[in-house]
């Protein structure tokens, strides 16, 4: 059966940010050769790789996003030489934040599909959003802002306490 | 308030097949801000953009989102439409529900909520775009061509003979690339030589074209219009302008054994040489590696022959700096080879060939070299390992192309015809010899191409045999072909006095480095990307960058100087602008938030970003500050995502505008 | 030295009977090199060629089971017979890319399948683990003057991403590792081609053409003997070497060793402790003509 | 030989078998573009009356009958050589491995005996003894083909030299190996697995 026919109980939300020049190219590939993969996932177009703000990742799942896909040109393929490269490492340190204040990092993938990638740009997102799935709803974050919302009043005496102190 | 206007596309049934138009519609027109929504059948036609400038002034809408295909497509020209209507253009945006959706996605009910999805996440961020003023930066009216084959050779004389200046680069000690290595051509039969030569002196001789020889790009900075190219010249030994070309240091060179590549190291060269007798510049070069006085200090032969006194041992590489405002890219392609690759290469060799260790099993190219008369045996087909002239000899197509199994699926193009020819050339020359050759299916297309085929086989009785070879090897002096004839369903063996493979045709070797100096995309065989395959043919998605001849894909000689004529025409078109227009998707510093930490300047791989004093009104220094100099920046937005105080924005590309994105979800 | 080498040993069923030499000199020759090998205790057949011809999943499972036996036994698996070795290496591959065959094969043998342990062919373990260094160094007897046809056969080698020993095409592990102990290799045309393996059985009119061939292509050659890792190809070239004599009517006089053989003469091991006399082609004349016994 | 002529269209070409084929074997088989790499190089194509490039031609056809009706599946000796050269990464070896089965299941598709003997022999004497016997094998193979005097002159002679023992021993886990089977059997019966 085709997996997009397909009934599932729990249809993640994923969140592509991906550079114009490769992977948007690549995705585009994969509509011209009428590939299939699972409609789950939105994708925000930037000029580079090297322009997403790894705060976007955290918007994103704050924004109830499940998954989120980062990607790109290939090391050594940037259309501005280097983009990538401090994406790159940018998202390297990025990822251990995001485990200390634990987020399972399965809900991220980082990912290179060059223009001439449709197929990949495929399996990319067909396997997140698989992944995805089997993992369940994102609701570390969904909590959080939960709390955030009524946490705002101090309403004990500890927290009166902590915040007179500083 | 915003009055947005939503503009949905069916694309014929592209999209409306799949994405419930109409529903799109609806939904979209009850966001807030949107003014008005429909759709129509082909936004993208005349009609179809009268429709959206008719809307902008009746509705008198602030910003525009176009539903249609990707933005790659027709961004451009939904623009320009929002332009005319009397809207800043890049208060206009695309949804890309064609590409990412409709034809990605087969269930409707899915592919609509994604759609409307994908619409709403553009309306927000429509909301958030500003109006950005045009860039108008001047034209640098000269051309730097990459390459001196053909193609780069056609290039250059047609942006000359318009009256511009060329700087014409090329790896080699002399122009002419591989037709100069050809001995005939198809389907003509015309010598290769006899009509290449010619342009090679029109190149040397025309006033407008600088030829920078044994020379590589090292680096390309700047953009459209306003190239700075620093160009490697590497030590020749010889002074050119001293050179008269006499050639008397060569017939002195001691070094007398060293294989020329010109030849496919089957002739041999000295160690000062030229490739061949017509090259140009005729000016020799001193292969250092080879070189006795280079290798021991000893013998300075060539100096002492020397009349004018050309020979400079101490030449040293130099860097030269050219500014251009379009580049030409024509460097070709090389020869796929059988022997063993290097591990991690994803292109194997060929084991059952023998991994190039049988002597007379040979490749095109070599076959070239030894059918010309300017060739190392003069003309006469003989075996680089006896010299004996073979009698029956076996040509193998697709080797290495159409052979996903070896890493290259694709078809080389030129091998069907210029096998066809090698076959008919050997027969001329080769009376009582056999020919055979072992193909899948011919492939001709061409003008005259596959008359020229059948000629091969009726007039000139070269045996084709519809099948692949599994193996090759050595029995005594001969060659066991082991094939098979599908046609009849039997295997087929044939002793071979030598076997020519049609290899398959690659781009040069650092056809990727070069790639990433000049900032262009290249496909995974690392043959360079034009902008669209069927209308931008000669154009890189990177402004100002054209390409020309086989660096783009497999090509024959008519096709390679059609092209290259075509890139000749883009030059001109550009430089018949004194100042052109550009994107301005470019960063911008907000002083007030700037602490000078300079980390942007850091990231930037244009060096972009300079530093700029601010002073109160007495002169005194407040603070430094970055600047992003808009000519120089390429708009990545590096610098905006690694700014700790996110003072730094670039223009089309706003986190206020992104976020909006990910808020609308 | 580097730190001792142990591997768990998978004979096959070919060398408990009609290759019984070749699991006899493999275990003394592994014995004088310090090699260690511990028989996978209860081990089946791997279903060879006869098992994948005609039911895939049966052969997959019979050597997910052996795979799963080997586990047991500490350090990576030694494969003597090049067509065992070939079937485990196989189901290693396709059980790791077909999630629907691992599934099937996981019913079948009712315990989860084992795809990370080594399979080594013998050959992997002399020129590699131990390395041709001190292969080199155990040599007390140099095989000097002998010329030897290296005959890799099929399914050492093939097809090129399955067995990973050597380059499909133009291998040259065994050449290495017989000129490690001082043999001289020939070149020749026959050494990748196919004897005709099990069909030994059903048709032998058929390999007696094959194997034929590719004992001519050796003594053409200059071979004064040929050199295998698989019982397979041993049972054509040795056992029908008379027949095929016979019916081509040409005389060969061939010796057929197996690898670990030739070794052992090398380092010293007898006649006895290699199997030398099980050998059909009377391997004796020509070692002594060569002064190695 | 009369050649039927081929009466081509939806219901003539079988599309399921060929995707029976291509899931036991893992390979395309739209893939081949019959360039004849795996004919040239096959050691048995000469006994074959459909070399092996014809098979894979027939099976794009979706002409099952007329392939498994012949002999060439049966010739095809597993030696991987199509495999490793043809420049599609078609697995032609696999291919063959799928078509034996599917003509084993349909029991006697094809007029070749001996191999098909032997093949069943060979899994019978597994499942029995766990491991090969060769001995039994040889022997049970001469009796059912009805070649007495086959390799008659051999048996001696390999029995002296110790290669071909007349007893055999079995494993003492002996009845995993038959749950093994009986579990494939199992599933198959089920429709689990082809």
């Amino acid at each position: 059966m085709h997996p997009e026919n397909q009934k599932h109980d729990f249809e993640p939300k994923i969140i592509a940010f991906v550079c114009t020049w490769c992977t948007y190219a690549g995705a585009d590939l994969a509509g011209t050769s009428r590939m299939q993969y699972p409609a789950n996932v939105r994708v925000l177009k930037f000029p580079c790789t090297g322009r997403i703000d790894p705060v976007f990742i955290l918007k994103a799942f704050q924004q109830g996003a499940d998954g989120v896909l980062v990607s790109g040109c290939h090391p050594g393929d940037c259309h501005y030489i280097a983009g990538n490269y401090h994406a790159r490492r940018r998202f390297a340190a990025f990822r251990k934040l995001l485990e200390f204040i634990g987020v399972d990092l399965g809900r991220l993938a980082f990912s290179w599909v060059s223009a001439a990638e449709g197929g990949k740009w495929v399996e990319v997102v067909t396997d997140l959003t698989e992944k995805v799935r089997a993992m369940g709803p994102m609701v570390e974050f969904k909590a959080l802002a939960l709390e955030e919302q009524w946490s705002g009043a101090i309403d004990t005496p500890e927290l009166q306490e902590a915040y007179d102190a500083i | 308030m915003s009055r947005i206007g939503v503009f949905i596309c069916h694309c014929g049934e592209n999209i409306s097949r799949t994405v419930d138009v109409e529903r799109v519609a609806q939904e979209v027109g009850r966001l807030p801000g949107v003014a008005f929504s429909t759709d129509y059948k082909y936004m993208c036609s005349d009609p179809g953009q009268t429709l959206v400038k008719k809307a902008i002034q009746e509705q008198k809408l602030s910003h525009v989102v176009v539903a249609a295909c990707s933005p790659r497509m027709h961004e451009k020209t939904f623009r320009k439409a929002v332009e005319a209507a009397g809207l800043n253009p890049f208060l206009c945006e695309m949804a890309n529900i064609r590409e990412h959706c409709s034809w990605v996605h087969e269930n409707r009910e899915e592919a609509t909520v994604k759609a409307i999805d994908i619409v709403g996440m553009m309306v927000e961020r429509v909301k958030k775009n500003r109006i950005l003023p045009t860039i108008t930066v001047p034209v640098t009216k000269r051309a730097l061509v990459i390459g001196g084959g053909i193609a780069g050779i056609q290039a250059a004389l047609d942006i000359a003979d318009c009256g511009h200046e060329v700087i014409l680069v090329e790896r080699e000690p002399s122009i002419g690339g591989h037709m100069a290595q050809l001995s005939e051509t198809f389907p003509t039969l015309d010598c290769s030589q006899c009509i290449m030569t010619p342009k090679m002196v029109d190149v040397a001789n025309h006033p407008k074209i600088k030829l920078y020889t044994y020379s590589e790009i090292e680096l390309v900075e700047g953009y459209i219009g306003n190239f700075q190219v620093t160009i490697k010249k590497k030590a020749r030994s010889v002074d050119e302008d001293k050179c008269t070309g006499c050639g008397v240091c060569m017939t002195k060179c001691p070094q007398k054994k060293i294989p020329n590549k010109f030849d496919q190291n089957i002739g041999m060269r000295t160690a000062i040489y030229v490739p061949f007798p017509q090259a140009v510049p005729n000016t020799p070069v001193i292969d250092r590696d080879n070189c006795t006085w280079f290798k021991t200090g000893k013998c300075g032969v060539c100096q002492k022959v020397c009349g004018p006194g050309a020979i400079d041992f101490e030449q040293q590489d130099t860097l030269i700096v050219e500014a251009v405002g379009a580049i030409v890219v024509s460097t070709g392609f090389d020869l796929y080879t059988i022997a063993e690759k290097p591990k991690g290469s994803p292109i194997k060799g060929y084991g059952e060939f023998g991994h190039g260790k049988i002597p007379d099993v040979i490749d095109g190219m070599t076959f070239e070299r030894l059918a010309s008369a300017s060739g190392p045996t003069g003309g006469k087909i003989l075996r680089p390992s006896d010299g004996k002239e073979p009698k029956q000899i076996v040509f193998i197509q697709c080797v290495g192309s159409r052979a996903r199994e070896k890493g290259i699926s694709y078809c080389s193009k030129v091998c069907c015809m210029y096998t066809a020819k090698h076959t008919m050339l050997y027969h001329h020359k080769v009376h009582d010899g056999q020919a055979y050759v072992f193909f899948m299916d011919a492939r001709t297309p061409g003008k005259s191409y596959d008359e020229f085929w059948r000629r091969s086989i009726e007039e000139e009785e070269a045996v084709y045999i519809r099948g692949m070879v599994s193996r090759l090897y050595q029995k005594g002096d001969k060659i066991v072909v082991m094939g098979s004839d599908i046609s009849v369903g039997v295997q087929v063996e044939i002793e071979a006095d030598m076997v020519v493979l049609a290899t398959a045709i690659q781009p040069q070797k650092g056809a990727d480095a070069l790639a990433q100096k000049l900032g262009i995309s290249y496909d995974k065989y690392h043959f360079y990307s034009e902008a669209h395959a069927k209308l931008r043919p000669v154009e890189c998605a990177t402004a100002g960058i054209y390409l020309a001849g086989a660096c783009q894909g497999p090509k024959d000689i008519p096709e390679t100087v059609s092209q290259a004529s075509a890139a000749a025409a883009k030059v001109m078109a550009l430089f018949s602008r004194n100042q052109m227009e550009r994107e301005p998707i470019v960063a911008r510093v907000r002083e007030a938030g700037c602490v000078g930490c300079f980390a942007c300047k850091k990231v930037c791989a244009y060096g972009a970003v300079e530093e700029k004093e601010i002073r109160d009104r007495q002169g005194n220094l407040i603070k430094v500050v970055a600047y992003v100099n808009p000519g120089v920046c390429a708009g990545c937005g590096t610098c905006q995502a690694t700014c700790p105080s996110k003072s730094v924005e670039l223009d089309g590309y706003t986190d206020e505008q992104i976020i909006a994105m990910i808020e609308a979800l | 030295m580097g730190k001792p080498l142990n591997y768990s040993y998978y004979p096959g069923c070919s060398l408990h009977a009609s290759a019984s030499e070749y699991d006899l000199s493999t275990r003394e020759l592994f014995n004088v090199l310090g090699i260690g090998l511990t028989e996978v205790p209860d081990w089946f057949c791997c279903g060879a060629t006869p098992a994948h011809n005609v039911d895939e999943l049966l052969s997959l499972a019979l050597c997910a089971k052996n795979l799963e036996l080997a586990d047991k036994v500490e350090g990576d698996m030694a494969v003597a017979c090049a067509s065992c070795f070939s079937r485990l290496k196989t189901a290693q591959h396709v059980l790791g890319v077909s999630d629907v065959k691992r599934t099937q094969v996981e019913k079948a043998i009712d315990a989860p399948v084992k795809l990370d342990s080594n399979v080594k062919h013998l050959l992997e373990i002399l020129a590699k683990d131990l390395g041709l260094e001190r292969l080199a160094a155990a040599v007390n007897k140099p095989l000097s003057g002998l010329k030897v046809a290296c005959y890799y056969g099929c399914l050492l080698t093939r097809p090129s991403d399955v067995p990973n020993l050597d380059c499909a095409e133009a291998p040259t592990i065994m050449e290495k590792v017989i000129e490690a102990v001082g043999a001289e290799t020939v070149a020749w045309t026959h050494r990748l081609e196919c004897c005709g393996a099990n069909f030994t059985l059903s048709r032998p009119g058929v390999v007696i053409q094959l194997t034929n061939a590719v004992l001519e292509s050796a003594k053409a050659a200059g071979a004064d003997c040929i050199m295998v890792g698989c019982p397979l190809c041993h049972g054509n070239l040795d056992i029908r070497q008379k027949e095929i004599e016979g019916v081509y009517n040409t005389s060969y006089g061939l010796p057929v060793f197996y690898l670990t053989q030739l070794i052992g003469i090398s380092v010293g091991l007898g006649a006895d402790k290699l199997g030398l006399d099980a050998m059909m082609v009377n391997p004796m004349p020509l070692l002594k003509e060569k002064g190695l016994l | 030989m009369i050649k039927k002529k081929m009466i081509i269209s939806q219901e003539t070409m079988d599309v399921d078998f060929v995707r029976k084929v291509e899931a036991l074997a893992g390979t395309s088989v739209r893939r081949c573009f019959q360039c004849g790499k795996c004919s040239a190089g096959c050691p048995m194509a000469t006994f074959m009356e459909h070399p092996p490039n014809r098979i894979m031609r027939l099976l794009q056809l979706g002409q099952w009958q007329r392939v498994l009706a012949g002999r060439s599946i049966w010739y095809c000796v597993s030696c991987e050589t199509c495999t490793t050269r043809c420049p599609n990464t078609v697995d032609l070896a696999s291919i063959m491995d799928a078509l034996r089965k599917l003509s084993w299941d349909s029991d006697g598709a094809s007029k070749e005996s001996y191999v098909q003997l032997a093949n069943k022999l060979f899994l019978q004497n597994i499942r029995t003894y766990g491991r090969q016997y060769e001995m039994r094998l040889a022997a049970v193979f001469n009796v059912k083909s009805g070649q007495f005097l086959k390799d008659l002159m051999l048996g001696p002679k390999l029995i002296a030299k110790g290669k071909l023992k007349m007893f055999h021993s079995k494993n003492k886990n002996i009845s995993e190996i038959e749950k093994i089977f009986t579990r494939i059997e199992e599933m198959r019966k089920k429709g689990d697995a082809l």
